[in-house]
């Protein structure tokens, strides 16, 4: 079922273009669809802890995984569903991790927070702000030193842009001319306090570029012109150029996380932002290019909310993982493996 | 006495002087000290305890014949 | 027909409270469309319904308090049914939870009734209490709800004190490894005066009291057969690992010509109503116990580094038990016995050694124990002396042995006898007098 | 056999791996042109190239992080931080990810690093060069704290920290990088964790590590000559703690001394002290005792240095008081 879900095979398309715009129309759709339904399931307690929707930053996500190959490994934070879903996480492993089950991405360890997925190389799920920087930096040297012409993708927000680690990383990346795709997800806002009041310099990307890493602004709520960006800044890091930053400029429209009143934002801000949706955005390109025609849209939502009312039943019926379990992976089980 | 009468017996005595002792593990020919981890003074007392019940009395140079669990059937069913 | 409920905005999120309705009966509403504002500890939130449809009631008055989960709303639902399993129906939840302080004021009740004392909050109150001598029945208390509090004992405890112009006697401080070791050595710790630091008792006193109480091995009273009996045995351990490490022991042995005793045995028995009846082991007792009298050094305890001789022979005489493990309980004055009594005596402490019930006298104070292999046992036993004593006599298997005597050789009934000495006390001449002497009465039984 | 100093048993336990596995590297801040803080990687830039002894920039967090993502990226990363108060800047990483990422994905990604640095007091660096945080580090699940204190460990611990599949973070006293050892000219293999008994004694168990051990040693052969036998237990591995070989030693004589020269307060001698009390309650004859180091940032001044970390004295008086 989820196969023919994401199959793009029931909306019929004009040309490979349209077929590649629907794709990533889809997927848009399907991270927007089921962090919506997240919301639903937290005000009903089945799910719980922090939950940080990325709900208005789908194109990001979208965009830049389009860019990546299989064997390239994805570094993410914790408002991280839309990049789990976009890198080819399973709905429904990725839902039943977020309610605590077993049968989740990370078996209920980590939470909405910690998506990890070993298949996909998505190391995660880092919640501490600029923490997966050096980690990244790290797995990009593995592949310098293994010669391995392989990207690693990190994104964070730009909070990271105040911490240390965030100009350790660049600097390190830039030094040692590591395989790195430094995406900055700019929505203006770490947690409640505006960029304005927390940076010296809010034009991000000339932070990089003091690194000497080459920097791109790009509008985040064009899927187009993320994956645009995101192709042209992978190939040149793939290519042995070094690190690349991509500062993308998005906006979430939902607060925080559930628990935020959001006071800090101006509601005519939100609904500002919230005329460039990049879902209706790309939607309406798609039709003026004639490549959906009426009650294409409607297949395709019904057809998402299929695989969300599955992932979402796959999840309930999940198991808990049994308390005897409590300490296992606290430490490996096997040594073997591991021998240098 | 028949035998069965003179095995319940034995049974019964030594329960008083080794409550875990059982009969049925005595092999045929072992002795009762030996099997049952008897003492002198356990075996007098199992002697002592067959008297009383008979009358019998058991004198001791007949203590041979009373060591082993045929041996005492023999003698209780005998006398 | 759905309902809209009080979202969870937060795990520590238990109730809220609607403070506006945006919308009111008969208005349509959309999923995602914000219905209520709702104020929780932290802000005002504005929350959104997750369905389609109309608003039929509302369920809850602005500025109630509610909460998670607590019908808000009835919402008269549009199109297909949501698929079954998918709604999640919460209970309500008790309008009124018991606060954390009446549940606890709750408690204290009963268990106050329950114990007819005072209301104590803590353990440590109890404690406290106990250690300085303060009876709780007599204080009203301080605390919340009368509760007596560590002020009020210690307020109790300083007044009776500048009455008695002195604090309640505390009992003495000791290790916990001298705690277990008392236990294992049936010592009592109130007995013993401690050495360590700030006159704690600590191991060496309770192995000093150990010895000198002369392995006074008792089961409490309260504990059961098995545990007694399971006490003893490590209390035997224990004493047997310290003797072999502290007692220089030397060994004797001899082998005695039992032919005479084993005749008059036989012709005694036959005189002898079954239940009178003697075996060798009370002859070589008896015989052991008049010995003493010759060579009083192997008769006494060894204590704080000299010998202290015993003028009564109590006798130990070692049991194996059924379960395992050795004890050696006393016949006392033994050597004052006629060997009917003897007799008697043994017995009957087998038998009750048997069943873990000994007394605690029968435990007490052997000044010399004998241990009898008896006719299942080997040629000879060499034994480990049971401090504070300074002997211990071992016979072996009765047997026939080949006997050279005035050049000629014959079969004689025999037995060996040993002597475990403590070198401290006795040497070599002495305790070979003494066996000597064991044997020399056992050639004269009738005078046993 | 022959006689090397610790810090090249410790030089030759890196040349090893080096030579053994190629997927083992070296970073930390002057490991290369300089010759390593402590001169342990001196000639091995020369040796082995500037990719596999990578001088780094000083951003601890930096390149600990990158330590964490070499190794998830199959390299066998070994990590220098110049001295434990400086991987405090690098706690994030070595706390919220090197430690936990294996838990929080669910098993998925074990993280195969191995980070030395040297710690303790005893040359005069003053309060933010000279500490003993190791007891802070053994506080955190899904590390493995190694703490070598003869050359053998200094030189054998490595390897098998290498072949851990989880962090492995090894504390090299400073104050022994100059100690001489016995050690034998073939390699034998250590193992990462249990317990040694360094010296037998039968009145009171002293439990040290890493610098400490040599002043338990210290402290026993006086004590002997007054008749009090010590026994001398060298932790070895602070985290798993090897409780068994410490109960079974307290076992049998009753009396437990802990020496760290670490912080008393919630510190790794506090941990063991109350698993004594936990579990080898019965067993002790006299309080589990301690001698630490003082509550104090360590003083720069040669007397206040010396009176701030345990000397043999302090363990001796203690012992005799254990006993008395």
């Amino acid at each position: 079922m989820t196969d023919a879900v994401s199959s793009p095979g029931s909306v019929v398309a004009a040309t490979d273009v349209d077929a590649h715009m629907i794709h990533l129309l889809r997927e848009m759709m399907r991270i927007r669809r089921f962090e919506e339904r997240c919301v639903e399931l937290y005000s009903r307690t089945a799910i719980r802890g922090f939950l940080h929707l990325a709900i208005g930053e789908e194109a990001c996500a979208v965009g830049v995984m389009e860019a990546l190959t299989p064997d390239d490994a994805v570094v993410a934070t914790y408002r991280e569903h839309g990049h789990a879903l976009a890198r080819g996480l399973s709905m429904r492993a990725t839902m039943a991790e977020l309610e605590g089950k077993v049968e989740g991405c990370s078996r209920g360890r980590g939470g909405s927070m910690h998506l990890f997925d070993a298949s996909t190389r998505f190391y995660g799920g880092n919640a501490i702000v600029a923490g997966g920087l050096p980690l990244a930096v790290g797995l990009a040297l593995a592949d310098h030193l293994q010669g391995r012409r392989r990207v690693t993708a990190c994104f964070f927000g730009d909070g990271a842009v105040a911490e240390g680690e965030f100009h350790e990383s660049m600097n390190l990346a830039s030094l040692w001319h590591l395989p790195v795709l430094f995406c900055c997800e700019n929505n203006l806002y770490a947690m409640g306090t505006a960029l304005k009041f927390t940076e010296s310099e809010t034009d991000l990307s000339l932070k990089a570029s003091s690194y000497r890493i080459p920097s791109w602004e790009v509008d985040g709520m064009d899927v187009l012109a993320v994956e645009g960006a995101a192709r042209q800044a992978a190939e040149a890091v793939r290519g042995g150029g070094g690190p690349h930053f991509l500062e993308m400029r998005t906006y979430r429209f939902r607060a925080h996380s559930m628990y935020d009143p959001d006071r800090y934002r101006d509601k005519g801000e939100v609904e500002g932002w919230k005329e460039h949706d990049p879902i209706p955005a790309l939607a309406a390109q798609l039709s003026e290019r004639g490549a959906i025609a009426d009650g294409d849209l409607e297949r395709m939502e019904s057809e998402i909310d299929d695989e969300v009312q599955d992932a979402v039943t796959f999840a309930d019926a999940g198991t808990f993982e049994p308390i005897e379990d409590l300490e296992r992976f606290v430490t490996s089980e096997h040594s073997s493996g591991a021998t240098p | 006495m028949t035998s069965d009468e003179a095995r319940a017996l034995m049974r019964s005595v030594l329960h008083s002087i080794a409550p875990e002792a059982d009969l049925d593990q005595v092999a045929e020919g072992e002795t009762l000290q030996e099997a049952l981890d008897l003492d002198s003074i356990d075996f007098l007392e199992f002697v002592t305890g067959l008297a009383k019940a008979t009358g019998l009395e058991m004198p001791e140079r007949d203590y041979p014949e009373l060591s082993t669990v045929e041996g005492c059937i023999a003698y209780l069913t005998s006398h | 027909m759905g309902d809209f409920t009080m979202p969870s905005l937060g795990a520590d999120m238990e109730s809220g409270k609607v403070t506006h309705w945006l919308v009111k009966p008969g208005d349509e509403v959309k999923r995602g469309d914000i219905v209520a504002v709702v104020q929780t500890e932290k802000s005002e939130i504005e929350v959104e319904i997750f369905e389609d449809g109309t608003v039929e009631e509302l369920v809850v008055a602005e500025g109630s308090q509610v909460p998670v989960g607590a019908v808000l709303a009835h919402i008269a639902t549009r199109g297909p049914a949501k698929a079954p399993g998918e709604r999640r129906s919460v209970p309500p939840v008790a309008r009124e939870p018991a606060t954390g302080h009446e549940v606890r004021a709750a408690s204290r009740h009963v268990q106050g009734a329950t114990s007819h004392g005072p209301l104590v909050e803590s353990p440590i109150v109890r404690h406290l209490a106990e250690r300085l001598g303060v009876s709780l029945e007599s204080l009203s208390g301080s605390g919340l709800g009368g509760v007596v509090t560590r002020a009020d004992v210690e307020r109790a405890a300083n007044t009776s004190a500048a009455r008695a112009g002195q604090l309640g006697s505390r009992r003495p401080a000791s290790s916990p490894f001298a705690r277990r070791l008392a236990g294992e050595l049936g010592v009592d710790l109130a007995q013993v005066t401690g050495t360590g630091p700030g006159g704690s008792v600590i191991e060496r006193d309770v192995r000093r009291a150990g010895l000198t109480a002369a392995s006074e091995v008792r089961g409490t009273p309260e504990a059961t057969s098995h545990d007694r009996q399971r006490a003893m045995q490590r209390a035997v351990g224990a004493l047997m690992a310290r003797s072999k490490r502290e007692v220089p022991h030397y060994y004797l042995r001899e082998t005695i010509d039992l032919s005479t005793s084993a005749a008059w045995l036989e012709q005694a028995n036959l005189e002898r109503p079954v239940e009178d009846r003697l075996v060798m082991a009370a002859l070589l007792f008896s015989a052991t116990a008049r010995a003493v009298k010759r060579v009083p050094e192997v008769n006494g305890f060894y204590v704080d580094g000299s010998f202290v001789p015993s003028a009564s022979v109590h006798l130990g005489i070692a049991i194996s038990q059924r379960s395992g493990g050795l004890i050696a309980p006393a016949i006392h004055d033994a050597d004052q016995l006629g060997l009917t009594e003897l007799m008697r005596q043994m017995k009957e402490l087998v038998i009750r050694a048997r069943e873990g019930i000994l007394r605690s006298s029968e435990m007490s104070d052997p000044t010399i124990t004998v241990t009898n292999l008896g006719d299942r046992g080997v040629e000879s036993v060499l034994g480990v002396i049971y401090p504070p004593q300074v002997a211990l006599v071992g016979f072996g298997r009765e047997s026939e042995q080949p006997w050279a005597a005035n050049g000629v050789v014959d079969v004689r009934r025999c037995v060996v006898a040993t002597l475990s000495g403590d070198h401290r006390v006795s040497d070599g001449i002495r305790g070979a007098r003494f066996l000597r002497e064991i044997d020399r009465l056992l050639q004269e039984p009738e005078k046993l | 056999m022959s006689t090397i100093t610790y810090r090249e048993a410790v030089r030759q336990g890196i040349r090893d791996a080096l030579v053994r596995d190629e997927r083992v590297f070296v970073m930390g801040e002057d490991i290369g042109h300089y010759g390593g803080c402590y001169a342990v990687t001196l000639g091995m830039l020369e040796e082995f190239g500037a990719q596999r002894i990578r001088d780094t920039p000083l951003s601890e967090s930096a390149f600990v992080g990158a330590g964490i993502g070499a190794a998830l990226g199959g390299m066998r990363p070994i990590v220098e931080i110049m001295t434990v108060n400086f991987s405090l800047l690098a706690l994030d990483q070595i706390m919220n990810n090197a430690a936990t990422l294996l838990y929080m994905s669910g098993g998925q990604f074990n993280v195969p690093l191995v980070i030395r640095m040297a710690t303790g007091a005893g040359r005069q660096v003053a309060a933010q060069h000279s500490h003993s945080l190791e007891g802070w580090y053994a506080h955190i699940p899904g590390l493995r704290i190694l703490a070598p204190a003869t050359v053998e460990d200094a030189r054998g611990m490595l390897w098998p920290a290498l072949n851990d599949p989880d962090p492995v973070l090894i504390f090299e006293h400073a104050m022994l990088y100059n100690v001489e050892g016995e050690l034998s000219d073939d390699p034998v293999p250590v193992d990462i964790s249990t317990a040694a008994i360094r010296r037998a004694g039968s009145d009171v168990t002293i439990i040290a590590y890493g610098g400490t051990v040599r002043t338990a040693l210290a402290a026993a052969e006086q004590l002997a000559s007054e008749g009090i036998s010590a026994e001398v237990i060298d932790l070895r591995c602070l985290r798993p703690l090897d409780t068994p070989t410490i109960f079974a030693s307290v076992a049998r004589t009753h009396r437990a001394l802990v020496v760290d020269e670490g912080w008393r307060s919630g510190g790794l001698s506090a941990e063991v002290s109350a698993r004594i009390t936990e579990e080898a309650f019965y067993d002790l004859d006299a309080p589990v005792a301690r001698v630490c180091g003082a509550e104090v940032p360590m003083p720069y001044a040669k007397h206040l240095e010396d009176e701030a970390i345990p000397q043999v004295q302090d363990v001796i008086a203690a012992v005799r008081q254990m006993v008395a």
